[in-house]
């Protein structure tokens, strides 16, 4: 059986998972759209790994499949990196789908459109032409509209985000259109390759243009600032395995797009283009690090923290590029491996936290930060994973998340001597922003598991809530297990990234790294050895735990009551909050977080010196969607209300207006002949 | 500031009486303390004061003032214990981790000195959790005080 | 030299390194309370205080609050392993240390990071309110100081094309006069306010309040008693002799042997001591001359720090 | 000097003015801004003394100590005794507070590092490249200068402008004109002067000297 019949059958099953989730009654449709949707995946699976191990791309064309153009697939090692991506997803997601179904994914539409949306996410890599791309595109961002709608119902919110994602999402992909439009006007055929043969000999201004196009579009999709603003609404309001999804894989789908028109069809480009990549993706991973500090609700934290995430991998193309525009082919694909393994580390570790915030919600019904906690005692094994996938984020050795971090500041720094001044002052501040953003994301997350898992639980509904379903577990289980592997034994994915860099970059000779047990720069010195250090620590603890048992005259220690400096009592209510949590850093940034405060005192009736009641009240809203959007939205609607005075209903208006329209073109007629 | 270093201290040189030997032997050379002030009329915390301070330096003893009874191994209770202190009292005893020493300082924390009979006064330390070192006078000469930790840390 | 061997000798030194960095800290710490009793006209407690005060604890009763999880008996073990780990895989008396292949700079923070962030953890694990206040001031204050510390480090790393720590500390021994740089003197000012803020040392911290407000790193561990307290202790003081150690290396590495041989071994292991004690002491000097800053006026410090650290990335492209 | 000595004693003295430009961002006692033009001073003059001794030119040796005189001793003194004027007085509510600024001070040297590459690739001598650390000390002396509001701390911020324009020149042409140089540190000595004369009676008048209050004497 051939890679391409290996493609197809993924999608066939994967529709025919739509169509089973769509007829089943309630109780069987997710768990048998779930189960196809494995199959599919495994399919397409297979059609990647064989791609990626013969280096070979598969091509096929199918005129009938889509009106007009016909179909292409063209699946290169780069494209196969992200379908295998969206594999790691979107089997433990619709595996949680399974147990979370009641939470507003059993209807017919969710069980019927949730299978779509996987398949699209498979196949958008695999389009080979303009066409076939902007097909799937368009049905990914309707499908997964679909499903942030899955609670409107039940929700008010739901509702607004869904216009809000809907807009976006639209913009970006119009913006998208033209980018493709301008490139294909003069191109013979649409497919990737007829454009990229043509992008060679488009004027500079013109790839200019096509670039930032495309970095508007597919950043929107992407979620980088000033376009995320649809991120926070939407991730909270989406059924958990939906946001993960999202935000594991069709965030990464943004960040192909990029790569896609800025390394495969317009084959790089001058430094600041770079420059501009880099610049967005410093200030979103601040942002988006910012904010997450600040959110006191799990799942908008989660969905600041892509922000933050998506940021860092723009911020690693964008040195990529810089390296390479100033003829370091070598130091860009090192950038380019780095920013590809932060967007597979963010898949494996923000997929198993949306899931786990899944399980917590379906546990206790809220993801609302001050009203958890204590839930490490009463759900374990869901709360110890999401202690490891939030220590994987941190970045914390000998986890992904670092090794991630690593990669890219070995490229910033080997590329910090360049000799071109554009790199080497944006090297050092690139550095800075990473860093502060990976200590904003310690804050988020010791915040997010302290505030959350540890502690006295803050209400009833914690207090009696109990461990979820196994299959949800699982799931969780299984994107934490990836971390891990990910983090000890990196060199077991990272030659298969290298291929996928070496596609998109295809001019450089050799590959970054030199392939062996250890991540080691090739030409470079740099090296990490995980498994080593990993071994090292696990010795290390061992060590620790029997010292303590040798030395300790006690071992067993006595359990009593916390010290609360001899209070009689003490109640969660005398826990940290997480908007207490979050104060300092709120205060240390307030002139970009801007927290709205305020503070109402009722005194008692005797005398105002007593206090009867004092209520604080702190927020932190986007100060972008404040700025910028609000605005717009504003003008927008003041043009409505002057449009609506045109059209009073009387014919001779309408009649006037026609008769002036045909003047006005008679006149223009006139002056230009 | 070399002179500082090796120049003359205000530290007065105390010499041990070597009978003195009181509290568990795993408290030698180190003695954490938690102050609880049970309702005292600050005149043995005075005391307390210079006992830590430069003049009798009890540190140099291996005697230190520690912020959490759970670093702690002995209680330095100061006055009669008061009704609002008692609990808190029998709490702070209770958090600090085995082997420890209750130590009264001051008549009052042995036996409620001129409080005695007080109505808020609930009783002397010793009716409230088991003292172990009692250090009688109002207010206790830090040398007494000092006498009485280094029978603990050996010092 | 054959690999087996050349594996064992730097084992090891690694061994020697870790024993002597756990004996030291301790002594360390005692000898800046020394020197600080010292300058306030008192005797003060003996230089071995530190350790008389561990071997108690660990005769101690250990105490669980009622709420905690596994995070709170796991967290000190962590502190000291991933300290221990750092600290073998540091050239401080040799510059062949075991892995010495991935003595990172960076790894070597990460690792850092690693014990700092379980202890926030566990601060919040017994479910008081000063242990909350004590993680969120201590993982803020870490992120401010972490922009600092990466910026120094690349400043440490570009002279020597690499973030590796014995290659840097090899180039110093070999070029002397990159020390005197000013790329060089930038990073190591603002590496010493990041180590200050990095081991909760004054004008940052203050070890020894009894004021649960004003505490940062002792809030996070008021619930911890007997052999876990003794860890939590004991992992401070090696992580600031670990700090101090890498500091001294970094700006006079010479003493250090350059192989695994014993006399040379001793040599460097007697060199450390010297040149730790000497930066100690001057460091507490330094604290009895200064109050605490007031939390919200660390930014200004550690703000400071960054700016250090970016003047010696400068210095370094324009100084060639 | 050999020329790597000659080099890094340069680069060192050089950036020893930068940093005492950005140290009276981060201070905010008045004396340690005033010690910090001081130590800026004596860099000055170190830098004049590298090159005199490098190029063996005894004209810059002179000049030296001519900067050594004025800018720091006799400038600093004059300062430090307004200063003494009103004990404990701090620059406590900047226009821009502190962190930013410094912050700023960063920015401010990329940017000058930024914009004289081209200068630097015109002057190809070791003191040449240094030119940029020079440029950086003038921006951020103008950044006091713009955001301080204290009297004292605005001279320093003129007295800094004036030391990174004599840097610069210092390192431009390896031996300045005498003459402009002495010309320059003149007239910011009667500035200095005639400033301190008012900052004195401003204060026997409002009490402090915050040039803010100055636009209370309109009416």
């Amino acid at each position: 059986m051939t890679a391409i019949t290996l493609v197809a059958a993924g999608a066939v099953t994967g529709v025919v998972a739509a169509v089973f989730g769509a007829v089943l009654p309630r109780r069987l449709r997710v768990t048998a759209a779930a189960v196809l949707v494995w199959a599919a995946c495994s399919f397409e699976a297979a059609a990647a790994i064989h791609v990626l191990a013969v280096g070979r791309p598969i091509v096929a064309h199918s005129q009938g499949l889509l009106p007009v153009t016909g179909a292409d697939v063209v699946l290169n090692p780069l494209g196969a990196l992200f379908v295998l991506l969206v594999v790691m997803v979107a089997v433990p997601a619709t595996m949680h789908a399974i147990g979370y179904s009641r939470h507003g994914l059993d209807t017919r539409t969710a069980a019927c459109v949730l299978p779509l949306f996987v398949t699209t996410m498979l196949l958008v890599p695999a389009a080979g032409s303009v066409a076939t791309f902007l097909w799937l595109w368009e049905i990914m961002a309707l499908t997964s509209l679909l499903l942030v709608l899955a609670n409107h119902v039940r929700r008010e919110a739901a509702r607004s985000a869904g216009v809000w994602y809907a807009v976006m999402t639209h913009l970006g992909a119009s913006t998208i259109l033209v980018a493709f439009l301008i490139v294909a006007a003069g191109a013979d055929g649409q497919s990737f390759a007829a454009l990229a043969q043509h992008a060679r000999h488009l004027a500079p201004g013109v790839r200019a243009l096509v670039f930032m196009l495309a970095v508007v579009g597919f950043g929107s999709k992407a979620g980088v600032v000033p376009f995320h603003v649809w991120l926070p609404k939407a991730h909270p309001e989406a059924p958990s395995p939906v946001s993960a999804l999202m935000s594991g894989s069709m965030v990464a789908l943004g960040v192909y797009g990029v790569i896609l028109v800025g390394d495969v069809l317009l084959g790089g480009g001058p430094a600041w283009w770079w420059l501009v990549v880099l610049g967005l993706g410093a200030i979103s991973a601040l942002f988006g690090a910012l904010h997450a500090t600040s959110s006191t609700d799990m799942k908008r934290l989660l969905a600041y923290s892509t922000t933050d995430n998506v940021g860092l991998v723009f911020l690693a193309l964008g040195a990529s590029g810089l390296f390479a525009a100033a003829g370091h082919p070598m130091l860009g694909a090192l950038g380019l491996v780095a920013g590809l393994v932060l967007v597979v580390n963010h898949a494996a570790f923000k997929g198993a936290l949306f899931l786990s915030a899944g399980s917590i919600q379906a546990a206790t019904g809220t993801t609302d930060l001050d009203q958890l906690g204590g839930l490490l005692r009463r759900m374990p094994q869901t709360g110890a994973l999401f202690m490891v996938a939030a220590a994987a984020i941190c970045a914390l050795p000998p986890l992904n998340g670092f090794i991630g971090e690593w990669l890219l500041f070995q490229s910033l720094l080997h590329g910090a001597a360049i000799g071109s001044t554009a790199g080497e002052l944006a090297v050092p501040l690139a550095v800075a922003a990473m860093a502060l953003t990976a200590g904003l994301t310690v804050v988020a997350f010791v915040k997010a598991a302290g505030i959350g898992l540890l502690g006295r639980p803050r209400t009833k509904s914690v207090e009696v809530a109990v461990e979820v379903p196994a299959t949800m577990r699982l799931a969780v289980g299984v994107l934490v297990a990836a971390c891990v592997v990910l983090g000890v034994f990196p060199m077991l994915v990272l030659p298969a990234i290298e291929r996928a860099a070496k596609a998109a970059q295809p001019s450089v000779g050799l590959t970054p790294l030199v392939h062996g047990v250890n991540v080691q720069l090739a030409g470079l010195r740099g090296l990490l050895a995980p498994a080593e250090l990993t071994l090292a620590l696990m010795v290390a603890v061992a060590g620790v735990v029997t010292i303590r048992r040798v030395l300790a005259r006690h071992p067993a220690p006595r359990v009593l009551q916390a010290w609360g400096s001899g209070r009689e009592i003490q109640t969660a209510r005398m826990q940290y909050t997480a908007m207490s949590f979050a104060e300092p850093v709120q205060r240390v940034f307030d002139d970009v977080l801007r927290p709205v405060q305020d503070l109402d005192v009722s005194h008692s009736a005797e005398s105002r010196y007593f206090v009867e009641s004092a209520i604080f009240h702190s927020a932190v809203d986007d100060a972008i969607e404040r700025g910028l959007y609000r605005p717009v939205i504003r003008a927008v609607r003041r043009w409505g209300q002057a449009a609506r005075r045109l059209q009073p209903g009387s014919v001779h208006r309408y009649l006037g207006y026609g008769f002036g329209a045909l003047i006005v073109v008679l006149i223009a007629v006139a002056v230009i002949g | 500031m070399l002179r500082a270093l090796w120049g003359p201290r205000a530290t007065e040189p105390l010499a041990r009486n070597e009978d003195a030997t009181l509290g568990p032997s795993e408290l030698v050379g180190s003695l954490q303390l938690r102050h609880v002030d049970a309702g005292s009329c600050n005149g043995c915390e005075l005391e307390l004061t210079s006992v830590f301070g430069p003049v009798y330096d009890a540190e140099r003893f291996g005697a230190r003032l520690v912020a959490s009874p759970r670093h702690a191994d002995g209680v330095l209770v100061t006055g009669p214990v008061t009704r609002n202190m008692a609990v808190p009292l029998v709490k702070t005893v209770d958090a600090t981790p085995q082997p420890r020493v209750v130590i009264a300082v001051g008549d009052c924390a042995c036996d409620c000195g001129v409080f005695r009979g007080g109505y808020g006064v609930v009783g002397a330390v010793g009716d409230v959790v088991p003292v172990d070192i009692s250090i009688p006078g109002c207010p206790p000469h830090p040398t007494a005080i000092i006498e009485a930790l280094r029978g603990v840390t050996r010092r | 030299m054959s690999t087996v061997s050349h594996l064992v000798g730097t084992g090891l030194v690694s061994g020697v390194q870790v024993v002597a960095v756990v004996l030291g800290g301790p002594v360390l710490v005692g000898t800046m309370r020394k020197v600080r009793c010292r300058l306030e006209g008192r005797v003060g407690p003996p230089v071995l205080q530190p350790l008389i005060d561990l071997r108690k604890l660990f005769r101690k009763q250990r105490m669980r609050p009622n709420q905690a999880t596994w995070i709170f008996p796991l967290a000190p073990v962590v502190l000291v392993a991933t300290v221990a780990v750092a600290i073998a895989i540091t050239p401080l008396v040799t510059t062949q240390p075991a892995l010495s292949s991935s003595s990172d700079l960076f790894v070597l923070v990460y690792l850092l990071i690693v014990g700092s962030t379980v202890l926030a953890l566990a601060g919040m694990d017994a479910g008081t309110a000063f242990g909350g206040m004590g993680s969120s001031r201590a993982v803020t204050i870490g992120a401010l100081a972490e922009p600092a510390m990466l910026v120094t480090i690349l400043a440490l790393s570009i002279g020597a094309h690499s973030s590796n720590l014995p290659a840097i500390v090899q180039g110093t021994l070999a070029h002397p006069g990159s020390v005197a740089t000013p790329q060089r003197l930038f990073a190591l000012g603002a590496l010493v306010i990041v180590i200050v803020a990095e081991s909760g040392r004054l004008p940052v911290d203050n070890p020894a309040t009894h004021l649960e407000l004003t505490m940062i790193h002792e809030a996070m561990v008021l619930e911890y008693s007997g052999p876990d307290l003794a860890l939590v202790t004991a992992g401070q003081s090696m992580r600031l002799a670990l700090l101090l150690g890498i500091f001294v290396n970094l700006v006079a590495p010479w003493g250090l042997s350059t192989s695994t041989q014993s006399v040379e071994v001793v040599v460097g292991l007697v060199a450390l001591a010297a040149k730790v004690a000497f930066v100690g002491i001057t460091l507490s000097v330094f604290e009895v001359f200064t109050a605490k800053v007031r939390l919200f006026r660390l930014p200004e410090l550690l703000a400071g720090a960054f700016v250090l650290a970016l003047l010696g990335v400068v210095s370094g492209l324009v100084v060639r | 000097m050999s020329g790597s000595g000659y080099s890094s004693a340069l680069g060192l003295v050089a950036s020893v003015v930068l940093l005492c430009a950005v140290a009276t961002l981060w201070r905010r006692s008045l004396g340690a801004i005033v010690r910090a033009l001081a130590v800026q001073g004596l860099a000055l003059a170190g830098v004049a003394t590298v090159l005199g001794i490098h190029h063996h030119d005894a004209g810059l040796l002179v000049v030296a100590l001519l900067v050594l005189t004025a800018k720091a001793v006799v400038i600093p003194m004059l300062l430090a005794r307004v200063v003494r004027g009103d004990p404990g007085s701090r620059e406590t509510q900047p226009l821009v507070n502190v962190p930013t600024s410094l912050v700023a001070a960063g920015v401010l040297t990329f940017l000058a590092f930024a914009a004289s590459r081209s200068v630097t690739s015109l002057v190809p001598t070791t003191a040449g490249r240094l030119i940029p650390i020079g440029l950086a000390a003038l921006l951020v002396g103008f950044f006091t200068l713009v955001t301080r509001r204290k009297a004292v701390s605005q001279i320093v911020g003129v007295l800094l402008v004036d030391n990174g324009v004599a840097l610069v020149a210092f390192l431009a042409t390896a031996g300045v004109p005498l003459l402009v140089e002495l010309g320059a540190s003149l007239d910011v000595l009667l500035a200095v002067i005639v400033l301190q004369v008012l900052a004195t009676q401003l204060r026997s008048k409002l009490g402090s000297f915050d040039l803010d209050q100055l636009t209370e004497l309109r009416d």
